[in-house]
């Protein structure tokens, strides 16, 4: 199977949506001659146009209705958010309107929108630019939350999520553009709300999402030589939520750590956490240890951002002291 | 009476039909209110019936509109069914939404009313949407965007008017000028409050001014701009001046306006205005128009009974209509 | 001690923050002539005048900026956004900037300001305004969040926030202005991270903030019929979280139901439920039951709106069912 | 040489001097960003230098400035320690932030340079409540706002606007209009681009547009806004035609520019074109002008020196300065 990054297969991904439908069109900042802040959407300008490309004023909010108001009418919009951070400017349209206009009309609306977003910090880019709001909106009812950490799984769960006839976060991570791996030629794709097992393994879960899973994986490899076996769960999405393939694995290691990348409290491991307690309490052998980013806005310089962020030795640390060895 | 009067008089009937319609379905929904039979939010388009009905009156089926929670009149005006809306602001299965909306947020997709949104300025990015999907891929409609004095205030607005004209949608932007957001006069809230319709030269946007008291006036007003949208001169903004009669919503006792600006306000009540010139250039009898009161009137009594008797949702509805396929 | 309502606690408040500081002020929109939408700054604007009491544009975004400048430059604004709906107008101005802006500059900037608003659903306003995002500012570390069950907890934990150099969500619920209690003519004070034992009992513990306070406080009065004995733990601020009171009860209690008004999944409980599990493990003879709000969008009509939140009965049945009697 | 021409003279200098720093300072900082010392995002103000040297250099010292991520040029222009800034940019504890900012977050309270606003827009309200409580409690002391074209296709800018303007702030908004937000084309971008300071009028605001290239215009006509604006005539727009000569960041190659177009504009190098002048009309001599690039020089080595010999912050500032007292 050819290897390709993360960033390719999402222009892969862009591509066929562009290709199969041709009511579909992106949206977003900087996407035209300038290619894409992080370069997901380089050469698409050129080849299908400025009106399947849509070079968008500095606008989120307006943006973002402009792709609700379209999707109403039966165009497919992609909308790129810059970053999450920005999305904040925009959420009063995905939180208030497109999330609800299914439910308040009783069905006769529909939202068939992707948003797609950057999320996570690590690039020393400071407060304002290194958050994770994807929890936020896997707490609204009417949105679809994924959040893929391999190329494989953004191709595949990119093209389930154009399926969707409602609004879809898609949220990319900034750190895993360059990450390489096994994309087929031929067709696939993931359903949306199933976890995936990312390694197997025997003595403690480590439930986690986008890049903090390609962090539980290097964990799992320097683990795996002090002889402890980590089973390593990707969400790959965040609403639904598929607790099944969670418990499942609790259930045979009997102990589990939920990682994730923004603030620790109030973060949406709780609901994870919280959630094997109410339905795997039996299978535990310790409690549930969460393990997520420091309480802190995230400072610029190397030496405290790196600090900031849940890392390989971190998670290495939680799970000795949680097997207590 | 020749050919042209009959058709030029049948339309102002019907649109005179619709506003007393309005004005009645909002008088009763107020009464209704006091029993409890309805309850949230209720905002009315009182005094303002002039401006909806006119704009809408002249669409055709096929365009769009798009309006906030003062929405009453709007869906009326482009054909909702006062049943159903009754029975929406009933919370009743029969209603537009099943119940689930509300009077803030009446949809009737089947007659291209998109909503009944209540977050102040919310509808303004989704009608730059729906008009970006028009002049896509529809081709022949065009969007009616409603929205308040206040809402200008948001950045929304500011937003989708930038938007709208470099795309040079087919957009109509009508500003109902009531001289007040919920209690904050305008005067004191927008620095371009005499002249509004002129913040459109900022989006090199052609605009206009009307007297929304008038239905004559705003009938022209609106065929100039609607002739001009549908040419492909790309958006319009206007501003249409106009008054609510009641207060913001059915619980504002509406203290902060003087006197004497209501009264001169109501002297100027368009249902009014409208039926007087009609009798005085002899283009309908009195009897023409109180028949019209009355087939009105039948019709609020129907539509009480229908929402009356109609059932509530079942339990189970609460989890339907969540994402496609949810609850079922 | 005189009984007066939660309305008329934060009116006291306000009128005291305006007296004791020159450089206090209020703005919002509508809070001028019409009184405010919950009446609870009637009388205000006719007493202080336009300039204490400044009635805002609909500018949701550009009133918390105005306050966080005029704070850095040491006035002491406390902005009324009308609902917490709207405050996602708002959001990147509160958690992008106010939040951070201490953080980013070393401690050289400082925004002692307050951010009032109106939190929750229960009076038939449909989706877009019938929300709790408290539990979202909650996660912003430079955020405090405040959200006082009764009128004695909302004039006391006011006086504190005013002394904060730091910017406070200070959030209110719709349905408790009317609500009466004992408010004292003397000066009081609350300190903002203390949690209020509201009720003791030695059966189940019950943890709430707001609203869910006064649901579980009904809740406990018919189960003591029943002859369980429920402790109401009021949380009176999310952040700072006061742990240490809830685990002193889940200690003796040995079982813990959190509740809020929330959509249950990603709501705050979550971390709630997940630090008592890390803290509490073995104080528990049952697993942490959550109950939250139904994952939907809120309905306007009665029949469904009152499905949707938690209430009286519910709680009870879930008390029934941990302690399987 | 008159009292009077020794004063132009010595001010003259003064603002070369700074025009130069800020130029030498992002060049160096180019340098370091390619070892690694500098990292993150870096945006430089190489092109726009009159603009903010102009416009700060007619402030008093008790005025204060905020500005948005592109803030190197503002906060040297404002007076800010080209060490400390250096050192931030390092992410050293000497730093304006103790490195927790970054490029893109400086902060400097004594100079009353107010930010540094990574959010784009995001700096606009906050300068309407700094000139809210200059009007209202500081009394003497004015605001200018520093935004770009791209900022003013944001909703905030509206909000702004308007506020600014009903309120009648003490407030100068300066639009560097340098043709980009970051590769989108203002033409396309937004409906006024091509006479943005009219804007203004939807505000009922004062506007000009000033050639940013030129030093002595920018003054001219940043002395005229700020003496209106101290005179209690309420809020200012001053749109400044400028031109980025670099990418947007350090990460852009800029491809999206035509090359006459850079060209055109490299040619109006705005201290190409001030030194020419200082010469021709024999204000200065070119000894006089390289005696200032050398100080430059010396202060760079000393800045880059200075930032790479302090030290980094402990690792429990980590968790310092979150809200007041915490982590101590
Ligand atoms: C974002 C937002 N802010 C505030 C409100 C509360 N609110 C509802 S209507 C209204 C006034 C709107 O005034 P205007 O746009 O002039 O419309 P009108 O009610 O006069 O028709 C306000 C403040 C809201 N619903 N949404
Ligand atoms: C709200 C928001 N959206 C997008 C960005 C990413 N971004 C940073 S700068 C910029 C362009 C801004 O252009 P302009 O305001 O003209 O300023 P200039 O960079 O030209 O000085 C963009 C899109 C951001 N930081 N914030
Ligand atoms: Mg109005
Ligand atoms: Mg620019």
């Amino acid at each position: 199977m050819p290897e390709i990054n993360y960033r390719d297969a999402m222009n892969r991904a862009l591509r066929e949506a562009l290709d199969e439908n041709e009511v579909a069109y992106i949206i977003g900042e900087d996407i035209g001659p300038y290619g894409g802040t992080y370069a997901v959407t380089q050469g698409l300008y050129d080849e299908y146009g400025p009106s399947r490309i849509k070079d968008a004023p500095l606008s989120e909010s307006a943006i973002v209705g402009a792709g609700i108001g379209s999707a109403l009418l039966g165009m497919k919009p992609i909308v790129e958010i810059m970053t999450i951070n920005f999305s904040l400017l925009a959420m009063d349209q995905i939180v208030n309107h497109a999330a609800k206009l299914r439910y308040m009309s009783a069905g006769k609306m529909e939202v068939p929108l992707i948003i797609r977003m950057v999320t996570g910090g690590g690039a020393q880019l400071g407060a304002t630019h290194s958050q994770n709001f994807e929890g936020w909106y896997a707490s609204v009812p009417g949105l679809t939350v994924v959040a893929p950490s391999t190329p494989y799984d953004a191709l595949g769960l990119f093209r389930t999520s154009r399926a969707m006839r409602d609004p879809v976060i898609f949220v990319e991570h900034a750190m895993l553009y360059s990450v390489r791996g096994d994309v087929p030629e031929e067709h696939y794709s993931i359903p949306i709300g199933m976890a995936d097992v990312k390694k197997s393994g025997d003595d403690v879960t480590i439930v986690a999402h986008s890049r903090m899973v390609n962090v539980a994986m290097g964990a799992a490899q320097e683990l795996e030589r002090m002889g402890i076996s980590a089973e390593i769960v990707d969400l790959r999405s965040l609403r639904p939520l598929d607790m099944d393939t969670v418990i499942k694995s609790v259930e045979k290691t009997h102990n589990v750590i939920v990682l994730e990348e923004t603030w620790k409290t109030g973060g949406f491991g709780g609901e994870i956490a919280s959630q094997i307690v109410e339905k795997g309490f039996n299978f535990l052998d310790s409690p549930v240890m969460r393990i997520g980013g420091e309480d802190v806005p995230a400072p610029y310089t190397y030496v405290l951002e790196g600090l900031a962020f849940p890392d390989i030795e971190r998670v290495i640390n939680g799970v000795r002291s949680l097997l207590g060895r | 009476m020749t050919t042209e009067q009959q058709i030029v008089k049948d339309q102002v009937l019907r649109r005179y039909h619709k506003m007393v319609l309005i004005r009645e379905f909002e008088g009763e929904s107020y009464r209704q209110y006091m029993q409890k039979n309805i309850r949230g939010f209720l905002h009315v388009y009182s005094g303002q019936e002039a401006v909806g009905v006119g704009i809408i009156g002249e669409l055709e089926p096929q365009d769009y509109v798009i309006s906030h929670y003062r929405d009453h009149g709007h869906a009326i005006a482009k054909g909702s069914d006062v049943n159903s809306l009754m029975a929406e602001l009933f919370g009743k299965s029969t209603g537009t939404s099943r119940g689930k909306g509300g009077s803030m947020h009446l949809f009737d997709v089947e007659k291209r009313f998109m909503g009944g949104h209540a977050i102040v300025a919310g509808q303004i990015p989704i009608a730059v949407g729906l008009a970006l999907a028009t002049k896509e891929i529809d081709k022949k409609a065009i969007v009616v965007c409603f929205l308040g004095d206040g809402a200008m205030q948001e950045g929304e607005f500011h937003e989708s008017m930038n938007l709208a004209s470099i795309w040079k949608l087919p957009l109509l932007f009508v500003i109902e000028n009531n001289l007040y957001g919920m209690g904050a006069d305008v005067a004191q809230t927008l620095a371009i409050h005499d002249e509004i319709y002129k913040i459109a030269n900022g989006y090199k946007m052609e605009s206009a001014k009307v007297d929304g008291m008038d239905l004559f006036e705003v009938q022209d007003a609106g065929q100039k701009a609607i002739g001009l949208i549908r040419s492909g001169e790309g958006p319009y903004l206007l501003e249409a001046q106009t008054y609510r009669f009641r207060g913001h919503s059915i619980s504002d006792p509406a203290k902060y306006r003087p006197e004497i600006e209501v009264s001169y306000w109501m002297s100027r009540d368009p249902i009014k205005l409208l039926q007087a010139r009609l009798i005085k250039e002899d283009i309908v009898t009195q009897e023409e128009l109180d028949e019209i009161h009355k087939v009105v009137e039948n019709e609020i009594v129907e539509a009480v009974n229908f929402a009356e008797k109609s059932p509530f949702p079942n339990a189970d509805e609460l989890y339907t209509n969540i994402v496609l396929g949810s609850g079922e």
